[in-house]
């Protein structure tokens, strides 16, 4: 009951947020140079006054900012992101187009980072100073230096040029007429090295902070507890440090959960994924102000929400949130 | 000639919207040609064929101008295509294609006298209206769908139906266009091909690796940088051409603001003419394609002439120069085009050999819309371009030289702010002199006056090789390539 | 032990100083070394690594010294990350600093406001603001601080928070000290070790983000730098690998560098730490 | 019969240590059904023997040489697999902290049984019901919610009594408990003690106890080590030990112990330097996500006056509201409601600025010698900033603060050290300092001496007594011990729940408690022993 009552309040919270969200975001795209009718009008090959100021017309770019805004927050507020006229179709048809592509993405390249970084970070802490320890972190150190969009380009050379193992760009074949599993499979070949690469720098970050997580929990009180039980060192990292070193990684993770939705920009645009990151990207150079707007919105709200999401596995996780203390 | 197969080609970048006669940028011209068609299409002679017009008559005086319509036409959604068409098409694109309106600017009136012929009647002879009528210029568009409508806002531009060679079947934001056979097309046998795919790769590395492992089979020009052609046509069984641009005709140079700043100066511009190394970045930049212009028109473009001022390579002679109108250094910003990499590295070269004679430069960045605002808006010093001619001076050349074309908010027109007003006026009778040896000699003068002027600085006529598989036959028919040739082209399975 | 001494036993750390000194001279020294600055067309394109002398690195598309590009690329991007970082520091800090010592409606509102910049993805925001300010050093630097500052203030409230319970503070308020006096002089130099260590990462972070802004073009184009070296070459990374190759190396081994002098902080500056297993 | 006996062991330290060995030499037996108190100051290697029996010396720590036979075997030898079969079945053990021994994630229940689980005995239902008896037998109330409470839901008592469960689970021959009972209050502390006592009644198992607190040894000893610098400086019976010491260092910590007995006070009866009225601190926590709100009442209604150059002291259990009324007298707290006179001026109406002006007249001694001072400050500017601000000229306060280095012991070159180059009592001396330099006439000490060793506590009790002679200061004196309370103190105000429950002269609060609170406050003291009024 409470808990219903204050995760109503907190959406309320956020919706006020989003909102104030929508307003920024607003100004600051108008900052920007141009608009969408002179790129239009510009990648027409011809174009005159006449058509710059119909285009603008038709837009609503005519008008002054402050009208131009209240349409927009108006819009908003009835849940509705307004038109692309650069793509002819309404803001929400398009990013609900992409968004399945970049979730898919990203969240694979989410859990295989959070799965793979923390199954390390526990593998180094284990022999902390011995070979292996020095590998994983030398390797993840790596991983954290490499800028993502090079590792992304080496991927594509060894992996699909080189070797043709994988598919170098692209969310599925083409008109391969698949359906049902055969699609899914296909899909996956896709995503591979997409999802690798860009979950190769979480990885790192995931590995370093569950191995100086692991090594801090170690240190405390009721693991000498657990140790003067008798119990056998693996399960004392399994029971006892690990689920008390994984709080730190679960609040780090939820903030970058929350990133997911806009953060694959690069990734989506070096391996061809249709997705939300590459539309905010084409969108901005073409000024497409309303899907701009609309894709930043979206990611707000996916970051609101994970965040929420966030405190209810902290819930889960930790037993003294929420309990009376 | 086969008939069947698949066909995947690049699309770069990922086109605004396939309604042709709303949209006319590379992208949508080069897929919606498949789509719509126009009354003619030319070969790359720049010669008029058939295509909606089985033939047509121009009166002697040049102004009537008659097409009998191909029988039997339907649009994809099996409604009849008639004159009736046509003449909305007129009204349609008066509104929404600025090209289409400048040649229609001589238009008296458009009837249709019956329903498979099409009346034009002129205001005054227009020597290159013959050249106005292929489908990027003067789209068909269907009546039925839009009379009435609020063109813009029509449900139906996100499927478009026209009356060409294949049909929309689907287009996946971000990943590709797929278009399909119409099997009810006017000509039988044609088209051979039974999809195609228009794939959307934004990374220019990336379009070249899909080329390589075969994903995709024609790569159209610009589609991949030009360090990478020379590798993939020397791959087995790579074919490539250049023809197909012949219509167009780009013409790239740089805007040089003849309104302020060093530029304003004519010696300073002809110092900078000679300081650059044309040679150098056609061989460097361009790998070797294209032609080193002599001035505002392209070889490939009818009236052209080389009895023009020359302009080699000589940064003694723009030293001179320079020191001549005591330039004193102050700097100036050249705003590269923001088409990739290529472009970028045009600019650095530009911007080595200007200082290698003493003009100081600073690179401007913006990206596609703020390259529009700072050229529309003439903030900028030498700014890149390139611009298409479409065969004839009068249609895609003046537009860059004439005083009335000085207008803000257009990167189209004469940004650079030429003002001869001799000129202007030869230019106008050129175009409306129906003797084509007298508009040679015009359009000789012409071009001999501005060169001396060089109100802007010519620097390549661009060639864009098409790399493509060489089991694909017929690939390239007309002079606009790809925009209209795949009703021609086969696979060879 | 002294700060120093505890640092120089870290050998990785070591090295990574090493390396980023390294960096700095060659930095520096680049006009000596290259008066004709990294753009000058020196020899045919493409000449492959270790065929020409003097091009000891090869040549690029345009025929330019990629050698020269690589060591002016250092300047580029040790700038833009220093002075972002300083950029990003001055927000973060003062604002981490008030909230975190004033608690309330003032903490409340320096939360809301960090948080509003965390809704918006950080390379997002990095490319939108770039694109309104149009590409320049400047604007880059500005962006990339304004993307960087919110956990600076995140950490600095935190660190202020847990300073400010301490018994000196309260004792110094007790001594009748002014608000301001306590913030600057008893909490935040009690801060600042944490703070190192976060600005050390913050450096190597800031060049990989100028690098891939570069990448997408959305650089500086009057700057040579490491991104720009690698976003020109990779339409060419199939015939002349090693255009795109050195500047990703020479990316990799700053950005270690600055992680590895982080890591070699963070063990020095927080000495209670017991440092395992690193020799 | 000796369950265990310890011959010559000696634990060394790591390279750069301040000694080479932790525990030098050490010989002793643990016979069955003993209890073995082995006590000495901090540092001393307590608990590194302990945990050398355990095998779980931390890392660097490692015995040097000597032998523990328990049974027939030197458990000093054997191997990790065996030592950790040892661990939680034949030998226990329990720590001083139970607010972090236990895993916060983990239902009680569970940690019980996994001792169980570990040493593979009884299948997985049998084991909630022994985890169930066990917490039964601990005396924790509510057995069946206790099991499936997390331990952040216990107070530190009931996680003590946990702790021991979980000890007793395999019915261990040997229990070690290290100071078990010095983070818990005096009434805790006291069930703790009776619940270690009737078990080695019922069981038999012999314990070795480690603390550092006579009173403790008094309570529960048989026999007693001391320890000091890691080595055994005395040993005997309890009784021995405690009455008639032979080592000088024994005989100074039974010096230093505050005696049991009170001192006759006389009243003072000058002018008031403070006077609270109807004082009232309500704390209203949560209130984040998930959380209700929940309301602390703090201080509740409480008035009370203290005399120019009266001691007085405050007890009172853990949270009963006694720093929350100190640190409301100084403004560090806001109050609710009431008045707070400090020489006639309302401190808790003050504003802010005039606060700052008006600060200087009520200074406090806290209670952490380590957290009290500003680690990257000298001594000097901890000394100087508080006067010159309110005013003092710079060289004044300067050879003031040297002047007072020499009043507090410490020489007035030490003014020039930082903190971390002083140990803790002359950290906490250094702290009284900075207090007196303020000019203060009130001195508010919270805990002032509860965290140094006994006779570092007794000098800085001693200095205290001096001081207050010297400047006629009042202080009020916040403890939860009452044995200092009783050394130092004129009067006594008893604080339970918020609310002062009694307040009167010293020796009438401790020879004839009127509240049952405070009844049962001096009867939990260990080794207590109060009535002998000093005549
Ligand atoms: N982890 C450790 N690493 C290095 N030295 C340690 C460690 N733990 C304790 N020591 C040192 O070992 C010596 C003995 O410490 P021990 O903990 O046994 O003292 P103690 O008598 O239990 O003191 P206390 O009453 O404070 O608990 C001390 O000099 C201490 O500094
Ligand atoms: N800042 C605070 N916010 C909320 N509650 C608090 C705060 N400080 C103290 N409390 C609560 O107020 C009550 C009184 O606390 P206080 O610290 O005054 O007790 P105390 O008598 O000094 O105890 P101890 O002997 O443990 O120091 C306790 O229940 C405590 O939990
Ligand atoms: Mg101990
Ligand atoms: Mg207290």
């Amino acid at each position: 009951m409470a808990i219903a009552g204050t995760i109503l309040g907190r959406l309320l919270k956020a919706a006020l947020t989003l909102l104030a969200i929508a307003v920024l975001n607003f100004f600051l795209i108008h900052a920007a140079p141009g608009d969408p009718a002179a790129v239009l009008a510009g990648e027409a090959g011809a174009a005159d006054e006449q058509m710059i100021a119909d285009l603008r017309a038709q837009f609503g770019l005519d008008k002054p900012l402050y009208v131009q805004l209240f349409t927009y927050v108006g819009n908003i507020l009835t849940l509705d992101l307004g038109y692309s006229f650069r793509q002819g179709a309404p803001v929400l048809d398009l990013i609900l187009e992409r968004l399945p592509a970049t979730l898919i993405l990203t969240l694979t390249a989410f859990w295989i980072s959070l799965l793979a970084g923390v199954a390390l970070g526990v593998a180094a802490s284990a022999r902390v100073g011995k070979f292996t320890d020095s590998l994983i972190t030398g390797t993840a150190l790596l991983f954290y230096a490499t800028p993502l969009y090079w590792a992304a380009l080496m991927a594509v050379l060894v992996f699909s040029v080189q070797l043709g193992w994988l598919p170098g760009f692209g969310y599925e074949t083409v008109g391969s007429g698949y359906g049902g599993f055969d699609r899914a499979i296909d899909i996956l070949k896709h995503l591979i090295l997409p999802a690798l690469t860009l979950g190769l720098f979480f990885m790192a970050v995931y590995m370093r902070m569950t191995r100086a997580s692991m090594l801090e929990v170690a240190q405390q009180d009721f693991v000498k507890t657990a140790r003067a039980k008798g119990l056998a060192p693996a399960t004392i990292r399994r029971r006892h440090i690990l689920r008390n070193a994984l709080l730190p990684v679960v609040t780090l993770a939820g903030l970058q959960a929350g990133q997911l939705v806009g953060g694959a920009v690069l990734t989506e645009t070096v391996f061809a994924w249709p997705g939300i990151g590459r539309l905010m990207f084409e969108s901005l150079a073409a000024r497409d102000y309303n899907t701009i707007l609309g894709v930043f919105l979206v990611s707000a709200a996916m970051v609101i929400i994970f965040n929420i999401i966030t405190d209810i596995v902290y819930r889960l996780i930790d037993p003294r949130i929420g309990h009376k203390a | 000639q086969q008939d069947g197969g698949r066909l995947d080609l690049i699309v770069q970048p990922e086109p605004p919207g396939l309604m042709l006669g709303l949209v006319q940028n590379g992208p949508t011209q080069m897929v919606a040609g498949q789509i719509y068609e126009g009354l003619l299409r030319y070969n790359t002679d720049l010669e008029p064929q058939p295509s909606l017009a089985k033939s047509w008559e121009i009166a002697e005086d040049g102004m009537t101008y008659t097409f009998h319509l191909n029988e039997g036409v339907t649009w994809h959604d099996g409604t009849p295509f008639s004159a009736e068409d046509v003449v909305f098409t007129t009204k349609f694109l008066q509104d929404n294609h600025a090209r289409f309106r400048a040649a229609f600017s001589h238009v008296e009136s458009v009837d249709a006298p019956d329903a498979n012929t099409v009346v034009i009647n002129m205001k005054e002879p227009y020597g290159p209206f013959i050249n106005a009528f292929e489908a990027g210029s003067m789209p068909i568009v269907p009546k039925h769908i839009y009379e009435g409508t609020d063109y813009a806002t029509n449900e139906m531009n996100a499927t478009p139906i026209g009356t060409g060679p294949y049909k929309f079947v689907e287009w996946s934001k971000g990943s590709y266009i797929h278009l399909t056979k119409n099997d009810d097309y006017y000509i039988d046998g044609l088209p051979h091909i039974e999809d195609l795919y228009y794939r959307v790769v934004p990374d220019a590395a990336s379009r070249a690796v899909a080329f390589e492992t075969g994903e995709v089979s024609v790569l159209p020009g610009g589609a991949v940088e030009n360090w990478d052609v020379k590798r993939l046509t020397e791959m087995d069984g790579v074919c490539s051409t250049s023809k197909g641009w012949e219509f167009f005709a780009p013409h790239a140079w740089m805007w040089l603001n003849n309104r302020e700043g060093p530029t304003a100066d004519k010696r300073f511009r002809q110092a900078v003419m000679f300081a650059l190394d044309r040679e150098f970045v056609k061989d460097v930049v361009w790998n070797g394609f294209g032609t080193v212009p002599t001035g505002p028109v392209s070889s490939k473009t009818n009236f052209y002439t080389d009895d023009v001022p020359q302009y080699p390579h000589d940064p003694e002679k723009a030293k001179e120069l320079l020191a001549e109108m005591n330039y004193d250094g102050t700097p100036v910003r050249v705003l590269p085009l923001p088409y990739g990499e290529t472009w970028q590295r045009w600019a650095e070269a530009v911007k080595q050999n200007l200082e290698e004679v003493g003009i100081k430069v600073d690179i401007d960045s913006a990206d596609v819309a703020g390259w529009n605002e700072k050229t529309a808006s003439w903030d900028y010093d030498m700014a890149f371009t390139y611009l298409y001619q479409y065969g004839d001076p009068a249609l895609g050349v003046a537009r860059n030289y004439t005083a009335d074309q000085i207008k803000k908010g257009s990167p189209w027109n004469n940004v650079e702010g030429y003002e001869n007003p001799e000129l202007d006026k030869m230019w106008a009778a050129a175009a409306i002199e129906p003797d084509n040896e007298k508009r040679q000699e015009m359009y000789t003068e012409i071009q001999q006056q501005i060169v001396e002027d060089v109100p802007v600085a010519w620097l390549l006529e661009i060639e864009f090789p098409t790399i493509y598989r060489c089991n694909i036959k017929n690939l390239i028919t007309t002079g606009i390539g790809l925009n209209d040739g795949l009703r021609d082209a086969w696979i060879e399975q | 032990m002294s700060l120093w001494s505890r640092f120089a036993t870290n050998r990785a750390a070591v090295f990574g100083l090493v390396v980023l000194i390294a960096v700095i001279l060659l930095a520096l020294f680049a006009p000596v070394m290259f008066p004709n600055g990294p753009w000058q067309m020196v020899q045919r394109p493409f000449l492959v690594p270790l065929t020409t002398d003097g091009l000891p690195l090869g040549t690029d598309t345009l025929g330019r010294n990629v050698l020269a590009g690589l060591i002016y690329g250092a300047r580029v991007s040790l700038l833009v990350g220093l002075v972002s970082t300083v950029m990003a520091l001055l927000i973060g800090v003062p604002l981490g600093a008030l909230a975190g010592f004033y608690g309330g409606w003032v903490d409340e509102c320096a939360m809301r406001f960090t948080e509003f910049f965390q809704t918006i993805p950080n390379f997002a925001l990095a490319i939108v603001l770039v694109a309104i300010l149009e590409p320049s050093l400047t604007s880059i630097t500005i962006s990339i601080a304004i993307v960087s500052w919110p956990p600076v203030a995140r950490l600095v409230r935190a660190e202020v928070m847990s300073v400010t319970r301490r018994e000196y503070v309260d004792a110094a308020r007790l001594a009748g000290l002014s608000n301001m006096h306590i913030l600057t002089r008893q909490v935040l130099p009690n801060t600042v070790s944490p703070i190192i260590v976060m600005a050390s990462l913050m450096v190597a972070t800031a060049i990989l983000l100028e690098s891939s802004l570069s990448f997408l073009g959305l650089g500086d184009p009057n700057i040579m730098s490491w991104g720009y070296q690698i976003g020109a070459a990779r339409t060419v990374i199939r015939s002349a690998w090693w255009l795109s190759f050195f500047p990703g190396v020479a990316i990799v081994l700053t950005v270690l560098a600055l992680n590895l002098i982080g890591e070699g902080l963070n063990d020095a500056l927080n000495p209670h730490l017991i440092r395992k297993g690193k020799s | 019969m000796s369950v265990l006996s310890i011959n010559g062991l000696s634990i060394s330290l790591p390279t750069g240590a301040d000694r080479e060995l932790a525990v030098k030499d050490c010989t002793y037996d643990i016979a069955k059904g003993e209890i073995l108190c082995v006590v000495g100051e901090s540092g001393s290697g307590k608990s590194m023997t302990a945990n050398a029996l355990m095998g779980l010396l931390p890392e660097g720590l490692a015995v040097a040489k000597g032998t523990a036979i328990f049974g027939s075997t030197d458990i000093l030898q054997i191997s990790e697999a065996e030592q950790r079969a040892l661990r939680g079945d034949r030998i226990a053990m329990i720590f001083q902290e139970p607010m972090t021994a236990l895993n916060p994630l983990m239902r009680i229940g569970d940690q019980i049984a996994e001792v169980f689980e570990a040493h593979k005995r009884h299948s997985p239902s049998e084991r909630k019901s022994r985890a169930l008896d066990l917490v039964r037998e601990v005396g924790l109330p509510d057995p069946e919610k206790i099991i499936r409470a997390f331990p952040f839901q216990l107070s530190g008592g009931q996680r003590q009594r946990a702790m021991i469960a979980m000890s007793l689970a395999l019915e261990p021959e040997l229990l070690i408990a290290d100071e078990p009972t010095t983070a818990l209050d005096v009434t805790t502390q006291a069930q703790i003690l009776k619940l270690i006592l009737d078990l080695r009644e019922r069981r038999g198992m012999a314990v070795m106890f480690i603390t550092h607190d006579f009173g403790v040894v008094a309570e529960i000893a048989d026999r007693v080590i001391v320890m000091r610098h890691g080595e055994i400086v005395e040993r005997g019976t309890a009784t021995e030990v405690l009455e008639a010491p032979q080592h000088d260092y024994t005989k100074r910590l039974l010096e230093a112990i505050p005696t049991g007995q009170v001192p006759q006070s006389v009243a003072v009866d000058s002018q008031p330097a403070l006077e609270i009225h109807h004082l009232e601190k309500t704390y209203l926590t949560g209130g984040g996500l998930f959380r209700p709100r929940r309301d602390v009442r703090a201080i509740a209604d409480v008035s009370l006056t203290i005399a120019k150059g009266e001691v007085l002291g405050l007890v009172g259990e853990s949270g009963s509201g006694k720093s929350t009324l100190g640190r409301a007298i100084v403004r560090l707290v806001t109050p609710d409601a009431g008045e707070i006179l400090v020489g006639g001026t309302d401190m808790a109406a003050l504003s802010e600025s005039e606060l700052r002006a008006a600060r200087h007249k009520v200074q406090m001694v806290f209670q952490d010698p380590y957290a009290s001072l500003n680690p990257r400050q000298r001594i000097l500017r901890a000394l100087t900033d508080g006067p010159i601000a309110k005013g003092v000229p710079r060289d004044k306060a300067r050879a003031r603060a040297r002047e007072l280095m020499d009043t507090v012991g410490l020489g007035a070159e030490a003014v020039d050290r930082f903190p971390h180059e002083f140990s803790g009592g002359q950290r906490q001396r250094i702290g009284i300092a900075r207090a007196l330099a303020m000019d203060p006439e009130l001195i508010i000490a919270d805990e002032a001496v509860s965290a140094l060793d006994v006779s570092i506590q007794a000098q800085v009790l001693d200095l205290l007594r001096d001081l207050r002679r010297k400047f006629e200061l009042s202080i009020l004196f916040i403890t939860h011990d009452l044995r200092v309370a009783a050394q130092l103190c004129d009067r006594i105000a008893v604080m339970q729940k918020g609310q002062l429950v009694e307040i009167g002269p010293v020796s009438e609060v401790f020879l004839n408690p009127q509240h049952a609170y405070t009844q049962k406050l001096l009867a939990a003291v260990p080794g207590g022993g109060w009535g002998k009024a000093a005549e």
